[in-house]
């Protein structure tokens, strides 16, 4: 080998504050507030109640295909509660219903995207969040233009930009990462290394030994942390947004975690995941964890869990009444929102379909 | 019209889905120097299970799963026919070949063109499109036509599982590249008797799949069951009679055989599901006008979604012509 | 057509590149939010020097140099209007916008639709499309109708100066996402009188650029300008009296000024650089035969390339469209 | 700052093995014979007769766009002499005419396509180069996939692909290098950093101290060299080639070098590149470098050089003869290569060209 080659990027040990068993590792201040940790426990549970709700309505043809985020909780939560909704914005991929909810998204308009209802994809004026991007990584470079422009106009907003293992392999991850870098913008890359794109594992998608690594080639400081530790995802991004508010530019997190049900409701994951990988995940539940945590703080017992559980499923069970009392989708929804002002011709083909169909 | 290569060992029903494996499969048995690749089709078989068991049945090294990232899967292949295989790229919805639209329309279209004949590309680009079956977004449009304003490139869109094998095998063997589009909505609804032995369509030929006298309605895909399905209403309920035309091919075009179709009648309806500007229809319109003019009793029409993007599940069915949307439209065409 | 929404203050000569030039820096000057971003258009000023001078005058921060990637450019720009600013990217020649295709055919063109309603999209993109000038490789294509077959997205080919700054001037206050198209063989080539002060030019109307009474002639770009030359040659050579319409938007398209320009003569010619099939010029005629069928005394015909790639500068002239190709194609349209 | 982060990326010094004086560094054995270095010192010169002769052809109208080598000769030329031509191939962006001749196109060939005679687009069979590639940074992939099959079909051939920094920018670079990790591609990545993407400088292109570490992200070795030092690019890349040939997968060799001339021929420098800047770069210059190397050793003297450059100038001529005897473009060079067997609508199209402008 040259005597100069760079160094080759050894496997990293992802940064953990929480062992599985939920004992704070030595030295480390807790990034959260006992109250930011039950109010992201909560969430956490919100969106798992939520999962196996949504997958019993997807088999009864009540919801339409979606992605559980079973699995990832602490990984998508964690680094959420890092921002200010007021002034940061989320970029989600699809796969992160907490980010969106701590933002100030209701519940029931996430439910009614899935339900295949456009009204869905109107997020409220004030949420600061991006729409669902179904294409793989095309959110990464939009999520760097906005954090640009928030720069430029002062805002001091920052941008949490998700993504997958799978969506790091597009050109628009490169792309995005390396404009990020020249301008310094304030943005965080968070990619969520779930392990599998659908059925691609993660070392078919790349040699590399940390995907953090790759910040390297772009100017900036990449991290792996332990993605099913919420306190350290929360101390990590912490950082990367203080960062990144302070005018020091992009961070790439790594969020190491697991997918531990299907891609989606379409999937069949028994044709392609291992049974040991997986049951080798089981005993690193994020939410148990903090449940873990808590209760050797006293701040959490089985009654409490109870109790909550029960008011989550409340909750979910309300927002599906408000999305089902939502008008049925109409044509005009089709046209309304195609151009600012449509040209006659679309005007035509608005007046043919509604006088047709309606 | 298709050509039977080897003793046909008999036939057995198929739907689409099963009729593109069984063309894979053959052809991979056929053929060492064709590999397949993309986001899934190795261990999984495809999403949709088009490529299911090749791996096992071929290896690793020819079925192959990709990091997920389009325009390298295409990019890629264009040096992989350089070196004298022939790949059978996945792109895994139509939708996405926007991210390898570089290399399809620069490249692999090209490369004949650009190398002056040293490097013909044998590269058959399969995709699932179009709508009908409630997809996240992206995942249904029907983005054929901008495949056709491409020089270099064939692009066919069978509409039944014979077509699909035939045709497969014949874009599979074509020195050309051709894109070759599957029906979403077709894979498993579509199905009928298939040879299970070795035969090709030819491409560039397309077929009347009904006679009729009225009206000549041309279309393509998943879009020729529908007009079937219209034909039967326009006869039940209006006693108009259907000529319906299969294209087929869109590059190259059957344009004699379109224009035969519609000097049988003298009135068209063209259907498809991408929007209407610039959709596939207008290039039917603008050559059937020309090719046919002296013939046509009435203007053209054009059943095609509206100038919107695809919408969400619950909205799709205003946005997707429907079987009721073409028979409207025949009823327009006889009107004038 | 226009509207002058300030004093004009004089008129001065400009060529197609001054004039653009001309409208940046008053918009640039009028609105704050409006940036100006893309390959060496900063410092250098654009390899046309269409934003010479830009950087300067508004500075690093509204006026930037990227890095080489079109994706991202077009990607970023859909943040940057998010963030409340008024992006004008630059591709520096269309055959690179097959790179940001996904940004711009899903994204920039959808953005209005994914969010219903709360992301407009008021980004105008500009780049040089067309030939005749010996480029080398994929700088002279023209693929516009690629991009409209992709609804959401405005598309505007100016073929004159004035018609250069206005429409410039309107496509950056749309509050949609327009393409302008800007003819490469015409920044130079293409000068007039060009109002000094602000005016816009509505987008969406055509306009004559030569009244006829045989034939109707129509172009946009720098085809139109061959299609004046046609004229003269129609007209000392033959006899013939054209009608030239100049269609300046292909979308949304001006139906109603196109159907009264072919009603007038009930011959039609379309003329464009890309290649026949799928080309623009199908969108035409098919909407042509729809709207004023009874009109048609003959097929349209349609004078474009070939089916084939944009070859090297030794091969162009048989490529790109000439003045005599124009004059034969009326002349066939005349004949039938 | 993190505990974890991973480490920076620091400004690498790139490998050196002539100085500027054509010293060669201590401890370093040539990677070139006498034999190669004349061989390819005359190439270096060649390109160089090449360029002046071809720019003054340009101004007169007889020569198309191009772009000059100046200043990077020994970047191509060492990296292209690695090679065997017989079974290894290169894959050029637009600015490595050294490197096709090296592998055995005839000069005359390329002038014919910047002549833009359409027959230069045809690269005699067993000449293992692809055409240059003017859409920025396709080729990767592409080179990607021939060293995947030239592997797959056991032909022991490598690829050497040529980009420059402002190409590096592109997703296509970042999907290619990836997958070649994955499948360990022989291949290796030259990324010419010659300070400019027109008119845009290398630190607006990329935050990275160094392109190269790139190479980490995707796993595999990255080296950066000095690209105006013929036997230090030999050898990096001799090595890259040997790791490749023996199924070790890629390298990208980031060769620092310096772009001497204009982009091209259609380009004013003057209106960006920095004066002192180039001026800087003068004393560094790759030819006159392995001269003095020689002159040291006795293996060259100005007489040397004069009847070396009458050789070249003879040689660029007699090409140029060649290339001007080839008959002129036709018509039906543009529909010759479309397809294998022209669908009747292009035959049409042919036939009425034809008949109607030859
Ligand atoms: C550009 C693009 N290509 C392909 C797909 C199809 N697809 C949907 S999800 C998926 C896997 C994504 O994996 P990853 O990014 O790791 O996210 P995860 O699902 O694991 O959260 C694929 C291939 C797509 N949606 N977009
Ligand atoms: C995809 C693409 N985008 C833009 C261009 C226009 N262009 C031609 S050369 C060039 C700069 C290339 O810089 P680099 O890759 O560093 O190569 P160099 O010219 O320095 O050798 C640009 C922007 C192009 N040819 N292709
Ligand atoms: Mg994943
Ligand atoms: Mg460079």
């Amino acid at each position: 080998m040259f005597a100069q080659f760079i160094p080759d990027g050894a496997p990293v040990t992802p940064i953990q504050h929480l062992s599985p068993d939920g004992v704070l590792a030595a030295g480390v201040t807790p990034s959260m507030s006992d109250d930011q940790l039950l109010a992201g426990l909560r969430l956490m549970m919100l969106t798992r109640v939520f999962d196996t709700k949504a997958m019993s309505l997807q088999r009864q043809g009540r919801f339409g295909t979606f992605s559980q985020v079973t699995g990832q909780e602490a990984s998508i939560v964690g680094s959420a509660s890092a921002l200010d909704p007021l002034i940061d914005w989320v970029v989600p991929q699809y796969r992160e219903l907490p980010a969106l909810l701590r933002q100030g998204l209701p519940l029931s308009r996430f439910m009614l995207y899935f339900m295949g209802n456009l009204a869905g994809s109107r997020i409220p004026d004030g949420v600061n969040i991006l729409p669902i991007q179904i294409s793989l990584a095309a959110q990464i470079p939009q999520a760097v233009g906005l954090a640009w422009g928030l720069q430029m106009q002062q805002t001091g907003g920052v941008v949490v930009v998700y993504f997958g293992d799978g969506a790091s392999s597009e050109g628009d991850f490169h792309e995005a990462c390396n404009l990020a870098g020249v301008v310094k913008a304030p943005v965080v890359f968070m990619l969520s290394n779930n392990g599998w794109a659908i059925s691609t594992p993660r070392h078919k998608q790349s040699a590399a030994s940390s995907l953090a690594s790759r910040a390297i080639g772009y100017g900036f400081p990449g991290v792996v942390v332990d993605g099913n530790d919420l306190l350290a995802v929360h101390a990590v991004t912490a950082e990367a947004v203080a960062r990144a508010r302070s005018g020091h530019g992009p961070t790439l997190i790594e969020s190491v975690t697991y997918r531990m049900g299907p891609h989606n409701t379409a999937d069949d994951p028994t044709r392609y995941v291992d049974a040991a990988a997986l049951e080798s995940w089981k005993p690193l539940d994020p939410i148990v964890r903090v449940q873990r945590h808590l209760a050797s703080r006293r701040l959490w017992d089985d009654d409490r869990r109870q109790t909550v559980e029960a008011e989550l499923s409340a909750e979910v069970d309300a927002a599906l009444v408000i999305a089902r009392a939502e008008p049925a989708p109409t044509a005009s929804q089709l046209f309304d929102h195609v151009y600012a002002d449509p040209p006659s011709t679309l005007q035509r083909q608005r007046a043919a379909r509604i006088g047709a169909t309606s | 019209m298709s050509t039977v290569t080897e003793p046909v060992v008999g036939t057995a029903t198929m739907n689409m889905v099963e009729a593109i494996r069984d063309a894979l499969t053959l052809e991979m048995a056929r053929d060492e120097r064709v590999v397949v690749l993309g986001e899934d089709v190795g261990v999984l078989g495809g999403v949709f299970r088009a490529t299911d068991g090749l791996q096992q049945r071929f290896g690793e090294r020819r079925v192959i799963d990709t990091p997920l990232a389009e325009g390298v899967i295409i990019g890629a292949s264009v040096g992989l026919a350089i070196s004298g295989l022939i790949p059978v790229p996945e792109l895994q919805f139509l939708g996405f070949g926007h991210q390898a639209f570089h290399q399809i329309g620069q490249q692999v279209a090209r490369f004949r063109f650009r190398s002056q004949g040293r490097h013909p590309m044998p590269i058959t680009i399969r995709s699932p499109f179009g709508g009908g079956v409630r997809t996240p977004e992206l995942h249904s449009d029907a983005f054929e036509a901008l495949y056709t304003n491409t020089p270099g490139l064939k692009v066919v869109a069978p509409a039944d599982a014979y077509d699909a094998k035939g045709m497969l095998l014949a874009a599979i063997r074509d020195p050309d590249p051709v894109l070759f589009l599957e029906p979403l909505r077709g894979y498993r609804l579509v199905s009928g008797e298939v040879p299970t032995g070795d035969y090709t369509v030819a491409l560039g030929r397309s077929k009347v799949v009904r006679e009729g006298e009225h009206v000549t309605v041309i279309a393509y895909s998943a879009a020729v069951q529908l007009c079937t399905k219209a034909a039967d209403v326009l006869a039940a309920e209006h006693g108009i009679s259907t000529h319906v035309v299969d294209v087929r091919s869109l590059v190259p075009l059957d344009v004699e055989g379109i224009v035969a179709a519609v000097e049988h009648t003298g009135r068209v309806v063209i259907v498809h599901e991408a929007p209407l500007t610039s959709g596939f229809g207008a290039e039917l319109a603008a050559t059937i006008q020309r090719e046919a003019f002296y013939s046509l009793e009435a203007p053209i029409e054009r059943v095609t979604a509206p100038d919107t993007p695809y919408p969400l599940g619950g909205t799709e069915d205003f946005y997707v012509p429907q079987v009721d949307d073409i028979v409207r439209g025949v009823l327009n065409a006889l009107e004038r």
